[in-house]
């Protein structure tokens, strides 16, 4: 392992991605291949480079500015969950992007962002990063817009506030930049006071827009619909959610040292919570799979933030924890969705049901990957979660982790419903019987690993906790402080798992509640909630789209742009249409008329000008 | 004396001048606003060599005057071409036809 | 001097019988009349050389050019010159040459001029030696103007034009 | 060698008919631009040099004896000269795709050199005959290559430049025969030193008005302007852009201002008459560009009004005054030039120049469009291009001298600016391209580059423009103070 593998380790994707891009369209296997070979090396190399864990390079680039790559425990760790990832999409991309029409462009732009990742990961250099990470955001814009008609508006909305979180954090960084005179990220170290807090609330919203916290979310469930699914298992649910959160870990504990209980402590935690709660909320009455999977994907979000916000040991190693375990579920949840939709031809939960006759194996994957999201004994979503619900309590404020449990609660009663409505309970009418078959192996095979994971990452979590978190943990830990993470990991015996597992049976109570009165139709069941007296309005708002900041900003542009067309453009326009133009037009043709094309008149023009100046001349001269 | 004689001459060619501008200024046909326009020159030459005379320095206005005479020459030829050019393309040598450009 | 007056006024003369032609050969001829007496007043002015170029090239070529575009364009004849222009015309002059004689008289007596020396050498001298930046201007002008009289009578063949 | 200005183009010229008849393209297109690339390099390199000690009088040498053709170059006319090469060559460049289908592409080439070194002759001249002698020359090649379509509408503008021109140089003559009845001298500053003497006003002032409008008329000022719409439109668009972008400066503006300043000592009455007559230029020929369909008879326009802001700016006489008309000179020259340009490759494509029947050809011609709006921003004046700066300069300098009222028409005439060409980007560019233009192709390549190369002179002389003012307009301004 010399240190320009680590280089190799962004080149290599970069170069399959113009390859990809090369392959014609009438060519069978050869960029299914290619893509699978490619994504396997760079998973080979990302193995290779965790077993060393210790590696920099770095060179001239652009003049003054070094391009510095950098591994250690933490890069290393993530490194390999996105070259995991990376494969797992594309083994299932394999069968579910045959037939899209831009199939080529679909892999180069997989490639081109997974190559953008690792770089950004890598790099220890503010420069490169903020290089990689705008870059990621165009191959997000892309890969949106290949969903085709509507993905377009989608994709536009989506490269807005990615970008306006983007150029938060460049504004940060830049402010740290002059705060601390270096650009090599690994040589600052900076107490968020003064300027410093600012910037640590810029590079925040840069870290947690990617990541997809709200209130920079509401792309995310619009790219649901339109998006071609593998691009939601890969990028929201995986990629962006591993970079966010690395970035935000990494400005938590490396560029800036936060302090439990601070300000900008509890206003991630803040974020973090109401992150949990709002989007739960609108998870639970969604009644599209993929829709509903997307707001859990901002959803999870907040314990992640919360976790890391914690700033306690045991709070980041949960939010870390449930970072990886997230990504893990949350893409096997989307590719079991996508699975369903490969042979049913929907995702809306109204038209779906008793699937798991005909596609047992997707029905089991969702059914583990449902129940470790909802953090159901023994998954890793238990494990992870009890670690964030530890942290939360160990700041002091049992607010945050009230809000974590009634999230544990919705989570749970919406899966329930999905579940429910999607696999078990009775045949939806519309289809007939024995259409449906079980997708692929090569669509099942992603799924079934990504469920192993999380059953493995659960019962034994000592692995993960000791191998991949605690090291990144004790690497900016103070010294002596408390590390062993997995001493009450699976353990039921103690209050905050009883309170965890009492959610659960009151998550469990509401759908059943829910699904009785609405007539045994599995997804009705949050209906009572989505009634209720005070959220009813909340819900009806948010249809509306009343809570979207994007929306909302255009809404606002477009009314004060109505208000100065009206108010000052068009008086403006008025007097120069009614006054200027009636005023200049009648002049314009009065001197028109006057050039005639008549030669004498012309000439006489000439002589008259000569008089007029010798009299003016001499006139001026006295 | 010398400088009487010089206004005699001027004032001869402002009738020159006269003449060729009233026949710019009035004349139809093409060929009659050029020979307005020699009449001018004939002026123009008469003006230098007066002044020179005038000045003592015959030698150095002659030397300006053949200079214009050249010069002339050389304009006729174009006008004339151009004249021909202009009625071999709108059959008439009739100053009002050339009313095509304008506003 | 009251010969070089008389000459004057014919020239004069010539070149209002030249305006008010009808006839444009009649006009051209005119023309080269004019140019003849001025020919001569050049001559009497002491300027021989400027005598001779009036005389040969403005009345011998340039009158030739006249007759070869007015042969070239024979039908142009019937342009109609107004009437009233012809008949006005005596009048115009009459109250040019009052203002002539005596405003611009008046004006162009206050001239001031400084004194100046009398000049030395011959013509030749003059021509070639002080003004041969003006030999060049000729040469130059001689130039445009064939080069112009080439493009406007240049052969526009179809397969040139498309 | 400053000579070879004015002899390199003409011996060419004398020699490019002949070459035409062994090859009909491809030498008179290499010969033409070579000579004109060569004395652009020269211009930019060599003289500057020459300039080094102060104004240069060179005395030229045949056959090793001194011959007395005394040409003189200072920072005013190596300005000049300076811009006079780069926008013909450009315009050289542009015509060798251009001038394809027009036919004795040697002959054009012989007429633009002619004209060239009739520009560069009066330049360099320092006696008022001679400006007269190249005045002619210049204009005698105009006229055959305003006719050079040889369609009616050319020969009629052509008709009518030749004979209010005409009448110009007459003017202009017996203003020279004037000062040189009262000072007996024909150099510049021989006259204007026998004028210090003399002291006479009025003569000098009738003198200076006959000038004014003999050289108004070559600079199309109002009222001496009705030949311009008819002749610069009808040319084939490189000789427009000469026209508008070199001819009307060189034998208009340039000689107004060195006879005004170097002759004259410019007055104040000569100060105030060269500043309203810009500044009615400026508006009337405004009003008159709003009302054209025609996408060349409205740059014709344009071109008069911009050439209103030059003498608006040059006649306020402070230093700051001249240099901003100067730096508009140069700015004008290259921008509209460029705008010339690129209507021809407008009109090569669609074969029409009515604005009306245009539409969304940005879509087919970007390059095209895109210069085009570049050479349309720096002449309205939009930030941070050329024009802005220049007109900027000349409005400073209106204010310095407390002609308020001169700095407002200059302001609000710039917004007319703007606006039509706002009018031409919307009604030739922008907007649904029309069903007919679909099949419409991007002009050739040379075209384009000419194009292109203008607009980068364009962009560079906005974002550059302190090196540019200090290093070309500020001698040149100097020099105009200063004489020789």
């Amino acid at each position: 392992m010399t240190p320009t593998t680590l280089l190799w380790m962004i080149l290599l994707p970069a170069f399959s991605a113009l390859a990809l891009l090369a392959v014609p369209k009438t060519v069978k296997y050869v960029r299914e291949s290619l893509a699978l070979v490619s994504a396997a090396v760079s998973l080979y190399l990302a193995f290779a480079l965790f077993a060393v864990k210790d590696l920099s390079w770095s060179a001239a680039w652009l003049g003054s500015i070094r391009l510095e790559l950098r591994l250690y425990q933490f890069p290393a760790f993530i490194l390999l969950g996105l070259a995991g990832f990376l494969f797992l999409i594309t083994l299932y991309s394999v069968v579910k992007m045959k037939d899209h029409p831009r199939v080529n462009e679909y892999y180069a732009y997989i490639f081109l962002s997974a190559a953008l990742a690792f770089g950004a990961v890598l790099s220890d250099n503010f420069v490169p990063l903020v290089f990689f990470w705008e870059g990621l955001l165009v191959t997000l814009y892309a890969l949106i817009s290949l969903g085709g008609k509507d993905a377009h508006r989608t994709a536009t909305k989506a490269f807005i506030i990615s970008g306006l979180c983007d150029f938060a954090m460049i504004l940060g960084i830049g402010i740290v930049w002059s705060l601390s005179g270096t650009m090599t990220i690994s040589e600052i170290g900076l107490k968020p006071e003064g300027p410093a807090a600012l910037a640590f609330v810029l590079m925040m919203i840069g870290a947690i827009g990617k990541a997809g916290a709200m209130p920079f979310h509401t792309w995310i469930p619009d790219a649901a619909v339109d998006a071609p699914v593998t691009f939601m298992a890969f990028m929201p649910a995986a990629f962006e959610k591993l970079l966010g959160i690395y970035l935000l870990a990494r400005i938590c504990l490396d560029i800036f040292h936060l302090e439990p209980g601070s300000g900008l402590s509890i206003l991630l935690m803040v974020i973090g919570a109401a992150t949990i709660v709002l989007a739960v909320m609108m998870a639970l009455v969604q009644k599209d799979l993929k829709r509903l999977l997307s707001y859990h994907a901002v959803s999870q979000v907040g314990y992640m933030i919360l976790g890391i916000g914690t700033a306690v040991p045991i709070g980041i190693a949960g939010g870390l924890f449930h970072m990886i375990n997230h990504a893990m579920y949350k893409s096997g949840l989307f590719l079991s969705a996508g699975s369903v939709e490969h042979r049913a031809g929907t995702t809306d939960l109204r038209k779906l049901g008793g699937l798991a006759r005909e596609m047992p194996v997707t029905a089991a994957g969702f059914t583990v990957c449902a129940l470790a999201i909802s953090g159901v004994w023994p998954l890793n979503g238990f494990v992870s979660k009890e670690m964030v619900f530890h942290g939360a309590l160990e700041t002091g404020s049992i607010i945050f982790a009230v809000a974590a449990w009634v999230g544990a609660i919705f989570t749970f009663a919406s899966f329930l419903k999905a579940g429910h409505s999607v696999f078990f309970g009775k045949r939806s009418e519309e289809r007939a019987p024995g259409k449906v078959k079980e997708s692929p192996w090569t669509m099942l095979v992603p799924i079934l690993v990504l469920a192993l994971l999380c059953i493995t990452f659960g019962v034994f979590n000592k692995l993960p906790l000791t191998q991949f978190i605690q090291p990144i943990v004790a690497s900016h830990a103070e010294a002596g402080a408390h590390l062993d993470f997995t001493s009450h990991a699976l353990d039921l015996f103690n209050l905050i798992a009883g309170i965890s597992v009492a959610c659960l049976l009151l998550a469990f109570g509401i759908h059943v509640y829910g699904f009785k009165r609405g007539g045994n139709k599995a997804y009705l069941a949050s209906e009572p909630i989505h009634h209720a007296p005070f959220f009813k309005q909340m819900y009806d708002w948010a249809e509306k789209r009343f809570f979207d900041i994007y929306e909302q900003g255009v809404k606002f542009l477009q009314g004060l742009s109505w208000v100065l067309f009206k108010g000052i453009d068009r008086p403006i326009d008025a007097v120069f249409e009614k006054g200027a133009t009636a005023v200049g037009s009648a002049f314009t043709g009065l001197l028109r008329k006057a050039h005639n094309g008549h030669y004498a008149n012309y000439l006489a023009w000439a002589l008259g000008g000569l008089v007029v100046i010798i009299a003016l001349v001499n006139v001026l001269l006295k | 004396m010398i400088m009487n004689e010089w206004i005699v001459y001027l004032l001869f060619a402002a009738g020159m001048f006269f003449l060729g501008l009233y026949c710019l200024l009035t004349m139809r046909n093409l060929i009659k606003l050029f020979i307005g326009i020699e009449i001018i020159g004939k002026g123009v030459s008469l003006v230098l060599l007066s002044t020179g005379l005038a000045r003592k320095s015959i030698l150095l206005a002659q030397s300006l005057v053949v200079t214009y005479i050249v010069l002339e020459v050389s304009l006729v030829a174009v006008a004339l071409a151009v004249i021909i050019n202009l009625y071999r393309a709108n059959q008439s040598l009739d100053i009002r036809s050339l009313t095509r450009l304008k506003g | 001097m009251t010969f070089q007056i008389i000459l004057l006024a014919a020239m004069i003369a010539a070149s209002a019988f030249a305006v008010l032609a009808r006839d444009l050969l009649k006009a051209a001829v005119a023309l080269a009349v004019s140019s003849l007496i001025l020919g001569v007043i050049f001559f009497r002015m002491g300027a021989p050389y400027a005598g001779v170029f009036e005389i040969s090239v403005v009345a011998g070529l340039i009158t030739v050019l006249f007759m070869l575009t007015i042969a070239l364009t024979k039908q142009g004849d019937d342009v109609r010159e107004s009437k009233t222009v012809k008949i006005a015309f005596p009048l115009f002059f009459l109250v040019f040459a009052l203002i002539d004689i005596f405003i611009m008289r008046g004006i162009l007596a206050k001239v001031p001029a400084l004194e100046g020396a009398a000049e030395a050498g011959t013509f030749g001298e003059v021509l070639w030696k002080e003004r041969s930046f003006d030999l060049i201007g000729q040469l130059a002008v001689i130039l445009a103007g064939v080069l112009s009289v080439l493009a406007l009578f240049r052969k526009r063949d179809r397969h040139d034009h498309e | 060698m400053i000579f070879l200005y004015i002899g390199l183009p003409l011996a060419v010229s004398a020699v490019l008919p002949l070459v035409g008849k062994a090859s009909k393209r491809v030498l008179p297109d290499i010969l033409a631009n070579t000579v004109l690339a060569g004395l652009l390099v020269y211009a930019a390199t060599g003289a500057r040099a020459l300039l080094a000690q102060g104004p240069v009088i060179q005395q030229v040498r045949w056959l090793g004896e001194a011959v007395n053709i005394r040409i003189a170059l200072d920072g005013f006319s190596l300005f000049m000269l300076m811009t006079i090469q780069l926008v013909s060559l450009c315009i050289a460049l542009y015509s060798i795709n251009y001038m394809e289908h027009y036919g004795a592409k040697a002959n054009y080439y012989a007429l633009l050199l002619v004209m060239v070194a009739g520009m560069n002759g009066l330049v360099l001249s320092q006696d008022l005959f001679s400006v007269y002698i190249f005045l002619e020359v210049a204009a005698v090649a105009s006229y055959a290559l305003v006719a050079y379509g040889l369609g009616a509408e050319e020969l009629e503008a052509a008709f009518k430049y030749l004979m209010l021109s005409v009448v110009a140089s007459a003017a202009v003559l017996v203003g020279i025969a004037l000062l040189f009845g009262m000072t007996g001298a024909l150099g510049f500053d021989a006259v204007a030193a026998g004028l210090r003497l003399l002291e006479a006003k009025g003569v000098a002032g009738v003198a200076a008005a006959l000038f004014l409008m003999g050289f108004g008329l070559k600079a199309a000022l109002i009222p001496f302007h009705a030949w311009l719409p008819d002749a610069h439109p009808s040319a084939p668009a490189p000789i427009s852009a000469v026209l508008s972008g070199l001819l009307i400066k060189v034998s208009g503006v340039y000689a107004i201002a060195r006879i005004a300043f170097q002759v004259f000592d410019l007055p104040s009455a000569l100060s105030q008459v060269l500043m309203w007559m810009g500044a009615v230029s400026i508006v009337v020929a405004a009003f008159l560009a709003l009302g054209q369909a025609d996408m060349k008879r409205m740059l014709a326009y344009s071109s008069i009004s911009q050439v209103g802001y030059v003498v608006l700016g040059i006649g306020i006489g402070t230093p700051l005054g001249v240099a901003g008309g100067l730096f508009h000179l140069f700015n004008h020259a290259l921008a509209k030039g460029l705008l010339f340009l690129t209507s021809g490759s407008v009109q090569q494509a669609t074969g029409t120049r009515n604005l009306d029947e245009m539409g969304g050809l940005a879509k087919r011609m970007p390059w095209t469009a895109g210069t085009n709006l570049i050479g349309a921003l720096s002449i309205s004046g939009v930030p941070p291009l050329g024009g802005f700066w220049s007109k900027l300069i000349i409005i400073i300098a209106l204010i310095q001298t407390g002609e308020a009222a001169l700095a407002v028409i200059a302001v609000l005439a710039s917004v007319l600016t703007l606006w039509y060409y706002l009018i031409m980007q919307r009604k030739a560019f922008f907007g649904k391209l029309a069903e007919q233009w679909s099949k419409v192709k991007e002009a050739p390549f040379w075209m384009t580059a000419a194009s292109v190369l203008l607009a980068l002179l364009v962009i560079g002389t906005g974002l550059w423009f302190a090196t540019v003012f200090s290093s070309w307009i500020q001698p040149a301004a100097d020099a105009l103070a200063k004489g020789f």
